[in-house]
């Protein structure tokens, strides 16, 4: 089975380009996607690869492209919206709840909407408060969508992938600070699955549940606790809805305690439906109640000390994590 | 029905010769059935049969009928809530649209849309939409993907003035015009939007100037007979079919109920609505029919074969079964569901 | 003490004439408050009083107008801005998440944003996918915002000259199905603050958590369960961001066991929050897991029979509380 | 500094007579202030001591300076992201700005906003925003309640011509047309949104053409001359004042810089750019000072009164404090946090 290293952005890449390649009806559009090689470089060559009837450079017109690719997918294609960020996805925000996640209720089943919406997640660096949000919640509650949020460039490309294949909408959160990371990607990719998450680190004391550039901060979390004893085992979700509760819940059955941790704001976040989970169906597991470690509840300022504080540490997880075992133990 | 008619004639819309009575009928059939659907939809709503919003086309049928009667049958229609009218022109049987405004699975969109979510696949009606303005993007992606597949149809994405004041609006013509797509965008101007006035909801009450923002053709005209509406959207159908350029048409029109079933419509007089039922176009074209040549006892049989057809509607709909609570899981969701 | 007899909608409408009275920067702002009296009349008589000056009817324009309301209350105005149903507030998102809810941090103080953002929420009767949505928990997730949900027309009026007076923005979520409802408005509404909840109904064996319509649900089962010996506390919450959480979680220590009752969708609701809290906060007190009685995920169709299903019932709460209890005797 | 000048001068912004030297003199002043201020601060981006975006206004001042010169001091000025030069020109200090690029608690927005959001209530500058078109409603409603209170001001509101496809530019200039706000709308157009040139983000090049469908007045030019911008501006300055009607301007400029500093301009050739910097209208304004009077003597005074007042705000802000953890809580709500 071979396997190679590559970048987040190289795997994302190559899901796109590979689907596109099988099927003509899959597209690219976005700001930058074509000329420009992609505000980010994901979409770079492919422009030159498929052409600018594949590959649609867009005016800033968020929610028009959003419906133009909600229109076309209506009626067979497949189309992949890139947002140059989620950030931008807000004025786009009617489109996806109202038509993408709709029509195929709307319609009694007639039309499916099978269409990615993907772009970087989250805070990138020191970029403020109107660029820095992390939006899966938003979508994430929504029935009819999908969400998914890779942490590792094999999942980015199983899951775009699947998102593409998928008759859904899906949405894939990516990470500007996760794009230059490298990591192994073998060919054989059918054990990413929509709604599988995945043990990134085995653990009996606590079980840390994060995604995307959070899993990174819990596997760092844990090789930290690790020195002081304390063995952490890491649930990287993979998919946030679909949510993979047998998985999050055998951890906690096995652990009795749980820290979730993610960027975004804590009220009513993914992080909240994970807590109820837990709490409803491992409540006789738990030793300690589910902390959470979020950005905290403000915007995300510029300073770059005030950034680094507000946005999920190590070491607030490691805090977190010895306040849950101190718990269960007293 | 009409439809194969529609079809073939469409092909040269402005050249009709001995055909044109028989296709005047079938549009007056149409703009009659529609009426007397909507009457009896209105019927239904008032004993609690139909609930929810219930926005009547009355009097503006003229203009979804005439429109569509310019369309190949494969072309692709999208609208707003106010969308039976629109439905009906496009093919959909008055059996699925009145199960559908009766909350039935027999309906068009299996009772979970109703009245302003009437779809219909094979009839590539794409739609009636609840967002005002939400469905102009849509509208041109369906045009773009006729475009990149080149598959030689035209759609046809209808609105009220209201709509005009919105980000949709800009951003579906904005687009549309820029990537040169096979489209037409009919504004219904129908001089209200819910209780608002023109002079209160536009600073240029004439919207088909917006066209010379985005370098789009434009047309503009009262909707009065509804062979000129097909005449006139004919052009702008061409125009799209051929040269892949979208076009603006305002078409002034009135709504002779009110906005919704809950709307009393005191914001205008009745002198004023009683002026524009003295202009309705299917009275108009009822008229015109018998001018041409169609005698009285031929319009009365078209006439019974529509209530025939509008009582077996409301009979199918009466008798039909309620959606079962399994469709809300598999309507959410193609394949397994997600939460 | 002077009380009245006003209905839901009656008393939003003092509260804004009382304050517009008081205050010549109070304005009012929508699509037909004015001429048309309001879509629901919440507004009928106010143009006549103030003059369309102060009472504007907007094109179909929610981004604009919102946005409108955002500029002019930064320089020293303050809108109350209907959307005719908060659903149309989907396409006005950005100008709340990122301008409304910001502009004080992006400052760095140097401006306030006092507007009230307001209108009905939630289901109404049969008014489709499109039009039902219960929009409070994409706000009240969001820093910077203020989000009210009253129940009882006492609360209306008293949560509506709060949010006028305060100088953040604040979303006010009203409810079609309860604009009719009437109850006793007392001239003195000094106890009606944006951040405290109120016991509606005292008890023992359980708590029900609920707000603005499912308040009422949650009464109706109290009732319904009390006849089965079964004796629950309604915590009404009034407001959704701040949450009261002292008043829900003391109660929790007090009877052990709870149930949220709300309209929207189940992930990451406000309800989820709630959930978090209260394990974070009574988990020694709780005696089985807390559960969530919501709209179902799905969206919310057409069909009468169907759209009650969806939407959540007495007859749910009372199942879930029968749960919860059963639970804890066990 | 110039603040007092042009409040005065404003009066008469079409008859300036023995004080245009001195004029235009402030108004170079203000440039080469704002291109020196951003040189350093691209200079110190590069040593990493300011993140995040960092847009330059680099080539554009000319546009800011004379635009707000035909303001009144009380008037108000919105703008995007790219918000240095609008800042200084609108009175902004020097030290704010830059203690605000390297996020300092001494800088306009205690460090919590940085580059793209230059805030001065005390000078009427409403900020720099992030999200395109998103501040353009914001402008209409300042406008809004300048019209409410009557009190005479008028606003500012610039945008890039990349806005011109978004909704929010639809609906804030649809609203200001409907309700004659006393604003002016300036697109800034310098031919590439990021990287996106004119004709791949627009069908109609012509912005200004965008007035016609909102029946408001439109003006365009080309920026060289700094007072012929002034006296442009200050042309549609009056008519918002005057008679409270809004009016769009396209000014067409360039910018001499990427689009942020990680964007190296691949796009455009490096003629292109040499023709552009070959018509900077900085120096365009050096050179007419000099041929209408102005000693080199003075020029290099002032100039260097500039390199001062650079390398005091660069000191000032290395300086400077960094923003306390409280300030988060206290900015996000007015009186007790909500949570
Ligand atoms: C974004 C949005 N805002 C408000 C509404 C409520 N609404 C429904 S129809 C309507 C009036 C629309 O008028 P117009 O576009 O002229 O169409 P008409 O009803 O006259 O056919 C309004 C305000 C809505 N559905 N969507
Ligand atoms: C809604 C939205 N979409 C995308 C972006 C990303 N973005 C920032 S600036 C920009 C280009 C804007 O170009 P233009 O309006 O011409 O202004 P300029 O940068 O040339 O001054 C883009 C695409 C954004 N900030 N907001
Ligand atoms: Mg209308
Ligand atoms: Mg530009």
């Amino acid at each position: 089975m071979a396997t190679r290293q590559l970048r987040y952005r190289e795997a994302l890449r190559e899901a796109m380009i590979e689907e596109m390649e099988r099927d003509p009806n899959v597209f690219l559009m976005g700001e930058e996607v074509g000329h420009y090689q992609g505000a980010y470089k994901v979409s770079e060559g492919m422009l030159e690869k498929f052409g600018d009837k594949r590959v649609v450079d867009t005016p800033i017109a968020e929610s028009g492209f959003a419906g133009i690719g909600v229109g076309a997918a209506m009626v067979g294609l497949r189309p992949i919206i890139e947002f140059m960020t989620w950030n931008f996805s807000a004025v786009a925000f009617d489109q996806i709840l109202n038509n993408a996640a709709k029509v195929r209720q709307m319609s009694g089943g007639q039309f499916s909407c099978p269409i990615v919406f993907r772009g970087p997640n989250a805070s990138a660096r020191q970029v403020g408060s109107q660029h820095s949000h992390a939006m899966e919640h938003f979508y994430a509650t929504v029935p009819g969508l999908k969400v998914v949020a890779p942490a590792f460039p094999k999942d980015a490309k199983g899951l775009m992938k699947a998102a593409i294949r998928d008759d859904n909408p899906v949405l894939v959160m990516e990470s500007e600070t996760l794009y230059s990371v490298k990591g192994d990607v073998p060919d054989d990719l059918s054990d990413v699955v929509i709604g599988k998450a995945q043990i990134a680190r085995p653990g009996k004391d606590v079980t840390l549940i994060a995604y995307s550039r959070a899993t990174h901060i819990a596997l760092d979390a844990a090789t930290a606790l690790e020195k002081v004893g304390i063995s952490a085992e890491v649930v990287d979700l993979r998919s946030l809805r679909p949510l993979d509760e047998d998985t999050i819940c055998d951890s906690v059955r096995r652990t009795h305690r749980a820290v979730v941790v993610h960027e975004g704001w804590p009220y009513g976040g993914v992080g909240a439906e994970i807590v109820d989970r837990i709490q409803r169906l491992a409540f006789d597991s738990l030793e300690a109640p589910v902390l959470r470690v979020t950005t905290l509840d403000v915007g995300m300022p510029y300073n770059a000390k005030l950034e680094q504080l507000c946005m999920p540490q190590t070491a607030r997880v490691v805090a977190a994590v010895t306040k849950v075992v101190a718990r269960g133990r007293a | 029905m009409a439809e194969e008619t529609l079809d073939a004639e469409s092909k040269a819309p402005l050249t009709r010769s001995s055909s044109e009575l028989t296709h005047l009928a079938d549009l007056y059939r149409q703009m009659f059935l529609i009426r007397r659907l909507e009457e009896e939809a209105a019927r239904a709503y008032s004993t609690g049969k139909i609930g929810g919003f219930l926005h009547l086309y009355i009097g503006q049928e003229a203009v979804g009928v005439g429109a569509i009667a310019a369309l190949k049958k494969d072309d692709y229609v999208i609208t707003t809530y106010r969308d039976h009218g629109i439905a009906i022109a496009k093919g959909m049987s008055s059996r699925a649209l009145m199960a559908e405004l009766y909350g039935k699975v027999t309906g068009c969109s299996k009772g979970l849309g109703g009245s302003m979510h009437m779809f219909d696949k094979d009839h590539h009606m794409l739609g009636g939409y609840g967002i005002v303005g939400g469905h102009i993007p849509l509208a041109a992606g369906v045009a773009f993907a006729s475009k990149y597949r080149n598959d030689g149809r035209v759609t046809l994405c209808f609105f009220g003035e209201g709509a005009v004041s919105i980000g949709g609006f800009h951003e579906g013509l904005s687009l549309a015009a820029l990537w040169k797509l096979p489209i037409v965008f009919i504004c219904e101007n129908n001089e209200y939007s819910m209780g608002t006035p023109l002079s209160r909801s536009m600073s240029v009450e004439d919207v088909s100037m917006k066209a010379l923002g985005y370098g789009i053709d434009r047309d503009r005209f009262f909707c009065e007979d509804v062979l000129e509406v097909e005449r006139r959207i004919g052009e702008a159908v061409l125009r799209a079919r051929e040269t892949s350029m979208p076009t603006l048409v305002e078409v002034r029109t009135y709504r002779f109920r009110g906005h919704s079933m809950s709307d009393p419509a005191k914001y205008r007089t009745q002198a004023e609505l009683d002026e524009h039922k003295g202009r309705d176009p299917v009275h108009r074209a009822r008229a015109d029919l018998k001018t041409r040549g169609f005698v009285e006892a031929r319009v009365a049989e078209l006439e019974a074969s529509v209530e025939a057809e509008v009582a077996d509607a409301v009979k199918f709909a009466e008798e039909s079964a309620e959606p079962e609570a399994a469709l809300l899981a598999e309507t959410t969701y193609d394949g397994p569901f997600a939460s």
